[in-house]
């Protein structure tokens, strides 16, 4: 019984290594992808993304007053970090989940 | 007038006072002990909490963990539906959905050879299955109080789960959760005697950065790799790669935020009430108890040398870039034991940092004691 | 053609009017009157809201609360489901879990001799018993029912649920919720009544602070006790206490955000629609339901009553530091009546402030309904 | 040692790689296409996210949606439970109840002849059916199939499940879901095909303000129709309604809150991996998954084509004021074939904003499919 | 069998378009409502309410420390989106929920 | 019956008082807990939290650009509120959870 439990520790622990092992090896290779990656880069910047954006902006028909003041709130507070007036830029949307 | 006289002698029979036994009370005591310690010291308080609270129902009110076959209305208690989602492993395996949502495995993959240390550090677990076997616990039992040794309270809970051992649920949570938080207690001593003080102030070379598309890439290799070949692993290393792709995929930032926050907490609330609820005082009051406790030490102590003298034997072999200090963290209890690396390296020399590198063997022995998990269910046929 | 005819003719009978009785569109305006309550005059639309649009629900589609045994293909219906998990006192209990991490039983500790007016309060629901036995009811319907007093929904719906009175379900759930949102209004004309001008003119004197640890063990000392002495309440009165442990204990934010959050705004939802469909016309409309209604304004004057008038012998034995008014707080529907104790005593005097004092016996009022729910259920041998 | 030998024996006959067949590792690669799709292309990766990741994870280990019966101890998969939970359109439902939590029904209630073009577009589905019947499916599949060109992922999983066809799930669920991230791909070159220059650049009148009234009365009347006429939709019609009355009636904000967040992404999370995990590749790799494939395709086509012709119609009979490019919108895939009118008439005019009055059909084809679901129920008498 | 398809498709459809149909109606009816809310109206504006708000402000014993510092910074932002200082107003609650 | 029910009223609440007083007993006698904390408290002031909280920010390896831009906005609006610059001090860490 102990000579079995003795076996099953003996593989178990090898197997846990060479799984490991198996893992850190191909990890290991993710190394390539950032040379991969930066030869095959000459896609266009996400434009679809800021369509969308604009699209969004739309749909919201109009803010409620709760959302008018956190708007104040929130512009005033980047005016002050950003040393530009809150008239420089419009806080566009808040949006609070997708 | 005798109506009155029987009414209030039910009464009085159905308070816990006829109905506990010696055994609920001292249990009683000992949750109060355990909130104690959670809300005093800190320890694991988001377990410990409602596993003490769960400790403290069911020892007041045993019926509160009924099943509906024993009732007589066929309605079970409250906790027992919840226990039952424990044992469909579907509780701890939403917990590591939570847990990869919130887990940078970043340091990982930016020094892969972390993995070796989180292997070693399983050596724990291995060590105390001999143990049990060797003072009589029978083959299964001796593989579910071993993972304690691995410092996860979901793989443990998940273990025992697969492998039949309801009975000593209670004692392995309760014993792995406890010394995860007494891991900065426990680790640095033996850190300390294993290593000498130039080992300890050696210090590492900046992680490389890591692209977004590893990232991307890591939870899904992990997932093939890891349950292609043990695929009894599939929904605990499933679920937890499922919440790192959540997070690192960028895409879908509400389910990452659901997963690691409400519907974790969820969980973790109807996880540790009904594991804590598990520990009825005949269930947990025997000696099996004892030994349970003393394994779980056993299995951490074992588990922080054998990471720091792999360690020790990394360092040997790349020339004294590794500090061997890094794998104890290999034991996990994320990201305690990885902090613990930090603090001991940073007594000899607190200009240090070793807690980048330590987070890797640290998120490594997380997937190394699921492994283990899953090698003991394929050595079983389960 | 005779399949166009046939088909036709399948899909009129199907609909719900070939299928509905007068009870059932009688309940729909019912329901839509609930509703036109609930938005118009916010009574009580967290609970009221979902309960309507069950209740609609339930009268345009009955099958939608069909057991799988009743049903062809062993699916039940939606609503079903989740009202399974009130009978086994699941969603109760976790409101109540919610209930607890969001109330401040400060006051209660600071003046405990305000639990004393919660348990006057609670004779509102002792008389509405009497009456309703009187009245016809048996044992378990009239304590089911009487518990409408105590102005606290989840009780209610446990104890309906532990007595095995699922029947009287819709109607008790709809006749507490509704008294709670009417309690501004039922409450100040016996307040007075009862009260001399310049009882209601007392002012009270500060509370003492209370200290972190006295909160940290409020929520430990009554459970044991209370569960102690009446076991069966430890679904209810613990997971109230676990809340509130949650909230006191300062180390586990995330567990009493979520359980006053996420996890009690789900329950509410499912609990909500499925006590609403417990509300078919063939299981509301009777004249039980009527006798449910009388019975639970009774309660609710006779426990205000009860506090204001213990409140008065307070007054008396305390040589005049206790305002009575604040013992009508004691029916619970926390926070309103403590809001109503304090906004007629600001009639007589607008610079006295009962709010802080009448939340003492308002939150005393919560746990003394639990006990009268777990005396029932000892008496009865549930 | 002929321990240790038959031991790695088993260990490797467990493996995945001497239990899955080609098909399996064929749906591997596909589950990997698929995250590639949705996490590099934004093809709706809140729910092709967690399907892909079923996907993978069901054809590694197929026993993760095992049923108890089919299991030796009783204990079915992690994923078959969240499964059973869509059979029994709980998790549909649920998720329909989000969506009307954040939807804005204010478009179509200000101009209600959009619910026509909502109804013009469901023309795909039923053309679909047609088609899918002339190929040789059966009734009850060919209405599951067909309801893919409603666009409405819940109501696709909704209608498999009341019509028994669990097998067709998950192609049915991944078609859905696919072609409504392909929507901006499919629709432009037939809304153009169909339309003149001058058509698709008249300009609408601004939509009528809608007052709180109305958008409380609208969720409840839609219910009340549309069940009392269809009742079979109400789980599906009602959570959806249910969901808008809590966001419109403005006084359950938390309801509203939760419903369409923690609540709807929870859901989210299980309905989409239990989804996925219905494609193991016996069910998903047959020729029946391709004509699913092209159905889905002629249903997207047919409905867009159906829906700018009946805006022709509109435009015709309103002299000009109805822009046809809205009737795409009526396909629904909310809000994403709205802001394809909305791209397609500013391609024409830039300064053209037809995206508020593309929401109106866009929402009423949810309606639509729900009670072309409705119909289909009706007619087979589910 | 395709025979009977035609049908259910044809019927279907039928269905599907009185049932909007219907609806469209019933909804096109909602335009009198607010015609009909301005001939009723004239109620009392929600005296209830400010009463009930300043309750809750009483409930709260007294802001930990963490509030204190929302409040300061909260205060400062609006102080300055609205030109106007600190001292002019105070931040009475906030409601993290109902 | 109506006599048994009268009974159970009696007893019923009789008990209700008797557990309620009995509680209230005992929570009157928290009031001796200030006395005993304040006796025994010569405890050290929390270090171990401290030290946590600074390796809690190590842990963070570098805030993503959505969280530089919160830091610069609630700066502000503490710089603001307390009447000092934004170089006074950092914002160290904001943690959303645990
Ligand atoms: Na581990
Ligand atoms: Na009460
Ligand atoms: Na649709």
């Amino acid at each position: 019984m102990v000579e079995q439990a003795l076996m099953n520790t003996i593989m178990g622990i090898s197997i846990v290594f060479s799984m490991l092992a198996l893992i850190s090896v191909l990890i290991y290779c993710f190394r390539i992808i950032p040379y991969l990656t930066e030869r095959f880069t000459k896609k266009e910047p996400q434009q679809q993304k800021t369509e969308q954006f604009i699209d969004i902006r739309l749909l919201v028909p109009e803010p409620t007053e709760d959302e008018r003041q956190l708007v104040a709130v929130i512009a005033a507070a980047i005016a002050a970090s950003e040393g530009i007036s809150t008239d420089d830029f419009i806080v566009r949307s808040i949006r609070r989940r997708y | 007038m005798s109506y009155v006289t029987e009414t209030l002698s039910n009464l009085i029979h159905q308070t816990a006072f006829f109905n506990l036994t010696v055994g609920n009370f001292f249990m009683i005591a000992v949750a109060c002990f355990f909130l104690y310690l959670a809300i005093k010291w800190d320890f694991e308080p988001l377990l410990l909490v409602p596993i003490a609270f769960g400790m403290l129902l069911v020892n007041i009110y045993p019926d509160i963990m009924m099943s509906p076959e024993e009732s007589s209305n066929g309605v079970g208690g409250m906790l027992y539906y919840f226990y039952t989602l424990d044992e469909w492993s579907i509780l701890p395996s939403l917990i590591f959905m939570g847990v990869g949502a919130m887990t940078d495995f970043g340091p990982l993959i930016a020094n892969p050879i972390s993995f070796l240390l989180g292997a070693a550090a399983q050596f724990g677990i291995f060590s105390a299955y001999l143990i049990a076997m060797a003072i009589g616990f029978n083959d299964k039992a001796a593989a579910a109080i071993s993972i304690i040794g691995g410092a996860d309270g979901p793989t443990s809970i998940f273990l025992a789960g697969k492998l039949g051992q309801g009975n000593l649920m209670g004692p392995i949570a309760v014993a792995a959760y406890s010394y995860m938080s007494l891991v900065p207690i426990i680790q640095p001593p033996i850190m300390k005697l294993f290593t000498t003080k130039k080992e300890r102030a050696i210090k590492m070379e900046n992680l490389r950065p890591v692209s977004k598309l590893e990232r991307i890439l890591f939870p899904i290799v992990v997932t093939m790799v890891v349950c292609l070949i043990l695929p009894t692993t599939a929904p605990l290393v499933g679920m937890l790669m499922l919440g790192n792709l959540f997070r690192e995929s960028g895409v879908v930032r509400q389910l990452s935020e659901t997963a690691s926050n409400a519907l974790m907490y969820i969980v973790v609330i109807l996880l540790g009430t009904s594991v804590g609820a598990s520990t009825s005082a005949e269930a947990f009051l025997n000696v099996d108890t004892l030994k349970i406790v003393g394994l779980g030490l056993a299995a951490f102590a074992f588990g922080t040398s054998a990471g720091v003298w792999f360690g020790k034997l990394l360092c040997f072999l790349t020339g004294g870039k590794i500090n061997p200090l890094i794998g104890a963290a290999g034991v996990s209890a994320v990201p305690m034991s990885a902090r613990v690396a930090q603090k001991v390296g940073a007594e000899e020399d607190p200009t240090n940092f070793l807690l980048m590198h330590a987070m890797g063997p640290n998120v490594a022995g997380v997937i190394g004691t699921a492994v283990a998990a899953g090698v003991f269910m394929a050595i079983f046929g389960v």
